[in-house]
């Protein structure tokens, strides 16, 4: 069992104990504990279960490697599931609670999969289940997933108590990597006065060599590393951060940096996460190497370790991960575990190294230590249950068929070798070479990944590029299978990644059955797809899958390297955008005032605009009829202040609108206003509006609320690519104005009260007509036009007067019932008169002639935008569904988007149509149901009645009639 | 993430400030022009994989159109130039057979 | 007019970094050859200010010019001053292909002061703000939104964002000025 | 070809696995065949498998440059739905839900179909009545879909916020048999039933140009040699305008870069689909745990397989807000595919301008549900010269102005 020992640990700080829970149990901790070493010092070696065989599971690895030891960690609103023990620093109070186990981590139902591994070889879900065929969704689908998954989901209903946020840098070198070779190149880096990031992972800096004692440029590396750190900290033109991982490197050198700002002291009054979109010039990946395990049978037991983070343990923080632990290699870096090891006072009975007869000067050093080493040989098996109790030596050179010797044992710590750490590098299509001496891939330096100026952006240093700086040591071998022959129940008892129980066995399988390029056995398989992503296990799975084929390593090739380099948090990848930000909300002058007097809320684009506006009680239905009845018989007030307004002016300001509008707009006079249309190239209508002429050059276009920007883009795009020596310029001012509708046969009345200097009599303001001028004491641009058939004013007045400005007209409305009316009102009012709404009869496939508005398509043009694509057959078909009025026969609301079915299918055996609706309500007005609608050859067809659908599955039969149902001569509004 | 530089006003921002807007140097065809001129225009598109001259606008930023040669397979960017333009100049063509010898050229 | 009020009232916080709204600015878009002799002595005439080099923004006796765009002018003035300016600029470029516009009312402006807020806005402006000299001018995103900001004078910024967006431009910032979020990537 | 059931898997149990085959053969190409299929992704292998099961033509090879199913097919987010609007899109989109519904039969191979249903979300006034057309035309095009309330939204998923102060929920359009499958294995599954039928999936191996006599195609040049073929079907998604280049046409397709990404696996949090168009972002959780999330599509011509950062924020940012408990999960792994994106989104099934040469392409971002239905069509089309299904899906169809427009109302083309 794994323990603290009684001296040592450089990082950690034994006058600070610090008190924790695991699975409810109270365990102590040093400050400077990661919540791993913590666990491991405690006594706490079974950490969690497996995914798919529940296999019990221990501490592997030190660092961002680690696949087995995640745990639930935190509560309510601060509870997270999968959080990694080895890269966890321990705070007091901190709770986790191992995943993956029912009922317990002791007891686990679910283990016994685990005794069916036979059952369960890779694909195996592809090969059964198959029938009977309703049994996969209802029964054994819901036990595969119940069983699979890992950590606990977050409560559905807590918010995250945390808040997170991102910062933009840019620098000209990056250094990913707070080892020696990261410092050393920041460091070169600054002395050429480049603006320089460093960045580290871990808390700490120095990575391997402070661990190991080694020498830097002649000083112990622990002293180098903090004189480095300090000039690099003194340098302004440098950024010094550690707990920052450098989580992916994308295109044109942009990487993502993530940040645990408060990870360690959760509570605190800062953002948990900070993730750091960087631009740099150029990334330097001192990422380091990673160690990589042993494919021996058992190798999964808790208690089996990488050798090298045995090491950590014990030197960073003082814990043996048992008193009886063996050594395992195939080179001589893990001798340095079995003297630190030894140093420490643990027993080490015997170092297994498969080479026959090494000799480098660590291994002279561990037999001058006393320690046995055994030569030539391997772990046959590890024995033990939920722990390890002893290992099996066989020949290395064997089937493992014969047990050489059992050594009794707690631990065990395995080194096959390093792999560089080479994602940064291959993120963005770097590419790998094969270092045969090394048995790794490292960066191939003639094929790095490509930047803007099509130049390598990303270079890798130190360990990260295949240089382990142990040049006195002995070769090591590379050792893919231990023993070399082992038997098939050894294989299958061999993790390549533990976390999803992928074996030796399984890869072979895959390769015998065809999934023979290393992406199909990945998927096959899953091997590499856990939370750790294979940093353990893909070059070992690799070389199994090389060997099963017969081909070299290289041949086979790497998976992909794929962003995060470790899972980062989504709160950080949406950083501050939640709540009240989490879009941006566009507000009207008159925002406040509809908030403060009951709007329901309708969004628009980003806007929000009152939909109506209910009173105590009140439906919205009513509220809507009421908003109505008082318009059509009084007066109201529409905020319009969304509503695009775009100043296009110059000499060839009409001609450029006779391009974009269908209709001729140069023939418009100064002080008019007309209805114009405009049409995507392929004659598809995409916004309209009103057009207002303010002079011979200047024209103000009216466009949808949701057009103005797409509108004006489209202007502009015009005008710079195509007609670019047109004289035109087009100002975007629909935030300038307040715009307000005064509508009802009172509007006149109440504008009048305010006073001013604008006559608006009828004789005097003819509808279609503007007028600037003064209402009352503001600054206003009336326009006559109507949107619902009623005597009705468009007045704009600067936005800063908007608020005022309503204020008045609420006022001097006041004794004619003035209220304001929302959206749906509008749109109610606006079907009783028979216009269309952009969104409604039109939905981008819909040509003006289709909504009977040929009128507003001119014939004398010889061009303008949609004219060539209304001209091909489909458009000119006298087949095309067209805009008709529906009325029900009992006055019913017909329902949303009804269709008109035919009795007859067509060849795909779909119910044939002859119609649809496009807009339905009821109309208070008229007190029935009224609706437009799309119908095949609809205007030739007034008086027929058809059947629409009904929301029910039934049918109702409708009146085709025509679309206007109010005012049709228009009385109302040319008053 | 790209990273592009605006040659109407120098500034070099990322992607998030600018939008795309496809193919350059389309001539348009209105009315009049042949089904398969009307056709071409609207609709075909090169979509090489590799060098590629497209339409971009520095939305966030000053406004303007631009076009600019990239590869579409390494993400390259070859240049910048004028809007104004029927096809790409010269200066840019020729750095592009320099770094691309096998490329077909413009056409 | 006295009854004009700016999109946020001249709002007021302290946290990172002190941020207020500026209130009601007269602004002017001005757009035309900005090579031409006539629109230089207009700009003069109308704010003092020269023509102001690409991205950049220069101060005369009665206002700012900054630069917006290559045929693009916003002209900063009082606010009761803007119909003037309008007015002035009119006269001197008649016969020109020039426009000029009020767009007072659209915009919102706010001050950032301190020493951190460089680090404040690196949070939502994806702006290398290394060697961003005073009189500098950016047009670019903040967070969502398309904004411009230029640097008044050693720790104070200048950022003008549609008057639409003013609440949510003031929430972001306000929301990556609290405390506890120091950055000290470029105030150390 | 022997069959996978459990009593197979308990016999290969007992004797270490040594006995199952290749799941496809991994032969050398012939000098010709009757048919070549250009790309094994799931729609070229889904029209060789019909080519063969309802038109007995086997002498048919699938050229794969890469490795069968590493396209699109390999990288998508999964979702199966048919509740689309227009009648030529609900038509070939339901053919092909159907036959998921048999198709691990079919193949004798587990595809894992779920219909866990999905649910596409209404939060503008726009999207419910989008989302109601959407739904009466389904009730005539024979498409289960049902427009459901708030409640229900959130008695189905209960971990959604569909209060969220922005953009609460207010209905949804729900297919019950919609729902996801197991990617790979719709590829794994054809090809291994292709390879049955003798067909030869050949990997590893690029189509470098196109062939033809008086107009009329001849063979293809690939990296293996010169391969005669009688007809020739191009299905390769993203690379669809690089292969017409070759083969003398341009199509009305843009390559862009697709994104999609994992959080780490958690225990089952959410049963169905859930697609949210107005703040973009959908999810559905796999049967492994991970929650499988969809990315926007850049905008741009793109060839690398990966896409633009700022894609995932905009989705991580919408789906934290339909979903706050995702707040505290972290993302696993991000990637990109190569889209094909026609004129109006939609697919094309296609007779091509070179004689006997097909083209299948352009389902952008959406086409993983339709691989069987599509499959089915395309070797109609490709063994008879017409097919029902296809019809309204020719290339041509820009030119005659007879778009099948699925973004209109509130409908998305995926
Ligand atoms: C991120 C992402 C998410 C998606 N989500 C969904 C979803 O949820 N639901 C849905 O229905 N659809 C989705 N899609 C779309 C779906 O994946 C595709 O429409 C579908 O997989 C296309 O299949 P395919 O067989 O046509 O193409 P692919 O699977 O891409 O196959 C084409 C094959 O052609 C090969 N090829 C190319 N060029 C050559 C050549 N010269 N010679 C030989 N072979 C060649 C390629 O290597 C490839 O294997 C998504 C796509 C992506 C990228
Ligand atoms: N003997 C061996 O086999 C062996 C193996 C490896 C390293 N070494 C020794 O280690 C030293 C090599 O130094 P080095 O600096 O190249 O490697 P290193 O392992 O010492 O340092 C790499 C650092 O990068 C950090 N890192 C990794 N990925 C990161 C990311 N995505 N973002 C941020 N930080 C990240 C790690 O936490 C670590 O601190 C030498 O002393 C060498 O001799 C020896
Ligand atoms: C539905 C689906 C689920 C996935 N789940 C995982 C997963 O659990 N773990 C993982 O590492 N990758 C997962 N992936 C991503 C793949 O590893 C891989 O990134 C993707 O198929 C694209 O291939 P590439 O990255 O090799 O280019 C998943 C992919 C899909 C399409
Ligand atoms: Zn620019």
């Amino acid at each position: 069992m794994s323990y603290r020992l009684a001296t040592g640990g450089r990082l950690i700080d034994r006058s600070r104990p610090l008190d924790f829970t695991f699975n409810g149990k109270t365990l102590r901790g040093f400050a400077g504990d990661t919540l791993a070493a913590a666990l491991l010092g405690a006594g706490q070696t079974l950490v969690g279960r497996s995914f798919k065989y529940h296999r019990p599971r221990g501490i592997v690895a030190s660092g961002a490697e680690e696949p087995n030891a995640l745990v639930g960690m935190g509560e309510g609103q601060r509870f997270e599931p999968n959080q990694r023990t080895t890269t966890t620093e321990l705070f007091s109070g901190l709770k986790a609670v191992s995943q993956n186990h029912w009922p317990s981590l002791d007891f686990d139902i679910g283990a016994v999969n685990a005794k069916l591994w036979r059952f369960f070889p890779a694909g195996f879900y592809y090969k059964m289940f198959i029938h009977p065929r309703s049994f996969w969704k209802h029964v054994y689908e819901p036990i595969v997933r119940q069983s699979a998954g890992l950590g606990k989901a977050p409560d559905a209903e807590t918010r995250d108590a945390d808040r997170y946020e991102q910062f933009y840098a840019h620098c000209d070198v990056l250094v990913a990597g707070g080892g020696i070779a990261g410092l050393t190149a920041a460091r070169a880096a600054a002395a050429e006065g480049k603006r320089v990031i460093v960045i580290e992972q871990a808390a700490h800096w120095g990575g391997r060599a402070v661990v190991d004692g080694a020498e830097v440029e002649g000083q112990p590396a622990a002293g180098w590393v903090e004189a480095v750190l300090g000039d690099l900290h003194a340098n302004p033109a440098v950024t010094v951060l550690n707990r920052t991982m450098a989580a992916g490197v994308h295109d044109h050198g942009y990487v993502l940096a993530y940040q645990r700002v408060a990870d360690h002291e959760p509570g605190a009054d800062k953002p948990r996460h900070r993730l750091w979109r960087v631009r740099a010039g150029h990334v330097i990946a001192a990422t380091g190497a990673i160690e990589r395990p042993l494919s021996f049978a058992g190798n999964d037991l808790p208690g089996v370790m990488l050798a090298a983070a045995v090491r950590d343990y014990v030197v960073n923080w003082a814990v043996s991960p048992g008193k009886r632990v063996v050594v395992v290699t195939n080179n001589d870096d893990a001798y340095r575990t079995a003297l630190a090891l030894h140093a420490a006072g643990v027993a080490v009975p015997v170092i297994i190294d498969a080479r026959t007869e090494p000799r480098g000067a660590l291994v002279e050093q561990a037999r001058a230590a006393g320690l046995r080493v055994a030569d030539g040989m391997a772990v046959r098996s590890v024995k033990g249950g939920k722990a390890v109790t002893g290992v099996e030596l066989c020949r290395f050179d064997s089937d493992g068929g014969a047990v050489a010797e059992t050594i009794a044992c707690d631990a065990v710590a395995m080194s096959g070798g390093w792999s560089p750490v080479v994602h940064l590098w291959s993120h963005c299509g770097g590419k790998l070479l094969w270092d045969e001496a090394g048995a790794f891939f490292r960066p191939d330096p003639s094929r790095p990944p490509l930047g803007r100026d099509g130049q390598g952006f990303v270079t890798c240093t130190g360990a990260a590029n295949g240089d382990l700086g142990d040049t006195d040591a002995a070769p090591m071998m590379p050792v893919w299978m231990m023993p070399a022959k082992a038997d098939y129940l050894l294989r299958a008892k061999m993790w390549l990644d533990p976390q999803n129980d992928v074996k030796v066995s399984d890869v072979q399988l895959a390769a015998k059955e065809g999934y023979a390029s290393v992406e199909h056995t990945k998927r096959y398989t899953t091997l590499g797809m856990a939370t750790d992503q294979g940093k353990l296990s893909n070059i070992n799975g690799l070389a199994i899958l090389s060997d099963a084929l017969g081909q070299p390593i290289p041949q086979t090739g790497t998976t992909t390297f794929r962003p995060p380099y470790t899972p980062i948090s989504l709160g950080a990848i949406a950083g501050e955008a939640r709540g009240p930000i989490f879009q941006p909300l566009r507000r009207t002058p008159m925002h406040a005032w509809h908030e403060a007097n009951g709007a329901h809320w309708e969004p628009v684009g980003q806007w929000r605009r009152p939909y109506c506006y209910p009173r105590d009680g009140e439906s919205h239905g009513h509220a809507v009829s009421r908003e109505i009845t008082q318009v059509r018989g009084s007066v109201g007030l529409l905020d319009a202040s969304t509503l695009g307004k775009l100043l296009v002016t110059g000499p060839d300001a009409a001609k450029f609108l006779d391009m974009l509008y269908t209709n001729m707009m140069s023939t418009l006079k100064p002080g008019k206003c007309r209805y114009g249309l405009m049409c995507n190239e392929n004659g598809f209508l995409s916004d309209d509006g009103v057009v207002a002429r303010l002079d011979d050059q200047t024209f103000l276009c009216h466009t949808t609320s949701g057009g103005a920007d797409r509108i004006h883009a489209w202007m502009e795009d015009w005008l710079q690519c195509e007609w670019w020596d047109w004289k035109v310029h087009v100002v975007n001012l629909t935030e300038e104005y307040a715009q307000i509708a005064v509508v009802g046969p009172n509007a006149r009345k109440v504008l009048e009260k305010l006073g001013g200097d604008i006559d608006l009599s009828k004789e005097a303001f003819p509808f279609m007509d503007w007028r600037e001028g003064r209402l009352g004491k503001f600054r206003a641009r009336v326009f006559r036009i109507s949107f619902s058939g009623e005597l009705s004013y468009e007045i704009a007045v600067p936005a800063s007067e908007g608020q005022a400005f309503w204020d008045a007209l609420m006022q001097a409305g006041a004794e004619f019932g003035m209220m304001p009316y929302g959206t749906e009102a509008l749109h109610v009012m606006r079907a009783e008169k028979g216009f269309i709404m952009i969104g409604d009869e039109t939905d981008g496939t819909v040509i003006p002639q289709d909504l009977g508005l040929d009128w507003a398509v001119s014939k004398k043009k010889p061009d303008f935008l949609g004219k060539r694509g209304m001209e091909r057959p489909a458009m000119t078909s006298a087949d095309r569904w067209k805009l008709v009025g529906l009325e029900t026969l009992d006055g019913s609301v017909l329902a949303d988007g009804a269709l008109a079915p035919l009795p007859g299918k067509n060849v795909n055996g779909q119910q044939e149509t002859q119609g649809r609706v496009t807009s339905t309500y009821f109309s208070p007005t008229l007190g029935r149901g009224i609706a437009m609608g799309l119908v095949h050859r609809g205007p030739e067809r007034m008086g027929e009645v058809i059947a629409f659908q009904t929301e029910s599955g039934g049918r109702v039969e409708a009146r085709i009639v025509d679309p206007c149902f109010y005012d049709k001569a228009g009385e109302k509004q040319n008053v | 993430m790209l990273l592009l530089t605006c040659p109407c006003c120098g500034v070099t921002a990322e992607e998030t400030e600018f939008a795309n807007g496809g193919e350059a140097h389309l001539k348009r065809f209105g009315p009049g022009s042949s089904d398969a001129d009307y056709e071409a225009y609207m609709f075909n598109r090169k979509n090489p994989r590799g060098v590629h001259f497209e339409r971009w606008r520095h939305a966030y930023g000053c406004g303007k159109w631009f076009l600019m040669a990239r590869d579409t397979m390494t993400l390259e960017v070859y240049g910048a130039y004028p809007a104004q333009t029927t096809e790409p100049p010269a200066e840019i063509v020729a750095k592009i057979k320099a770094r691309r010898p096998e490329w077909e050229g413009y056409k | 007019m006295s009854e004009a009020v700016s999109a946020l009232n001249g709002a007021h916080f302290a946290g990172l970094v002190d941020l207020a709204e500026a209130g009601l600015k007269g602004m002017v878009t001005l757009r035309g050859d900005l090579s031409s002799p006539a629109l230089a002595a207009a700009v003069k005439a109308a704010t003092g200010a020269a023509v102001p080099a690409v991205r950049r923004i220069e101060a005369g006796a009665s206002g700012q010019a900054a630069w917006m765009s290559p045929d693009e002018l916003l002209l900063i003035t009082p606010y009761a001053r803007a119909g003037a300016v309008v007015e002035i600029l009119r006269r001197e470029l008649a016969g020109e292909f020039a426009t000029a516009a009020d767009v007072s009312d659209a915009r919102a402006l706010f001050k950032i002061r301190g020493p951190q807020a460089r680090d404040v806005l690196a949070k939502i402006c994806p702006v290398d703000f290394t060697g961003f000299a005073v009189g500098e001018l950016r047009r670019t995103r903040a967070a969502q939104v398309a904004a411009a900001l230029w640097r008044e004078s050693e720790d104070e910024w200048r950022l003008v964002c549609f008057r639409s967006v003013a609440q949510y431009v003031w929430d972001l910032l306000a929301t990556v000025s609290a405390p506890g979020g120091e950055v000290g990537f470029y105030h150390r | 070809m022997k069959r996978y059931s459990v009593f197979a898997i308990a016999r290969e149990a007992m004797r270490q696995h040594s006995g199952w085959d290749k799941a496809w053969a991994s032969p050398e190409p012939k000098t010709h065949y009757d048919v070549v299929i250009v790309g094994a992704g799931g729609h070229g292998l889904a029209t060789a498998y019909y080519l063969g099961k309802n038109f007995g033509i086997t002498n048919v090879a699938i050229i794969e440059k890469g490795w069968l199913g590493g396209g699109n097919t390999g990288r998508n987010t999964t979702i199966i739905r048919s509740n689309y609007l227009q009648d030529p899109s609900a038509a070939i989109y339901e053919k092909a839900r159907s036959l998921y519904e048999t198709l691990s039969q079919d193949l004798n191979y587990n595809v894992m179909f779920s219909p866990r249903g999905v649910m596409m979300l209404a939060q503008t006034e726009h999207e419910i009545r989008g989302y109601k057309r959407t739904a009466m035309a389904n009730a005539l095009q024979g498409v289960e879909t049902r427009f459901i309330t708030p409640a229900e939204v959130k008695r189905i998923v209960p971990i959604m916020n569909i209060d969220g102060p922005r953009y609460p929920v207010l209905g949804a359009l729900w297919q019950p048999r919609g729902g996801t499958a197991r990617h790979d294995a719709v590829a794994w599954g054809y090809a291994r039933a292709c390879s049955a039928m003798g067909m030869h999936v050949i990997q590893n191996c690029e189509v470098i140009g196109v062939e033809s006599v008086g107009g009329q195609v001849s063979a293809v040049a690939t990296t293996k040699g010169t391969i005669g073929c009688t007809k020739l079907g191009i299905v390769v998604a993203g690379h669809s305008g690089h292969l017409a280049n070759m083969a003398g046409f341009r199509l009305p397709v843009e390559s862009v870069a697709l994104q999609a990404m994992v959080s780490e696996p958690i225990k089952p949090a959410m049963d169905c689909v859930v697609m949210a168009n107005t703040v973009h972002g959908y999810m559905s959780q796999s049967d492994k745990g991970e929650m499988v999330i969809g990315g926007g599509a850049d905008h741009f011509n793109n060839y690398t397989q990966r896409g633009s950062w700022m894609h995932i924020e905009e989705t991580v940012r919408a789906l934290i807000e339909t979903f706050p408990m995702l707040s505290r999960l972290k993302m696993l792994r991000q990637w990109g595919g190569i889209v094909d994106m026609t004129g109006d989104r939609s697919p094309i099934i296609s007779k091509t301008p070179l004689g006997n040469t097909f083209i299948n392409c352009g389902w952008g971002t959406g086409g993983f549900k339709a691989i069987p239905g599509s499959g089915w069509a395309m070797a109609e089309l490709m063994a008879k010269g017409a097919s029902p299904l296809a019809e309204e899906f020719s290339m041509y169809r820009f030119r005659e102005g007879r778009f099948i427009d699925e973004s209109v109302a509130a409908g998305v083309a995926h």
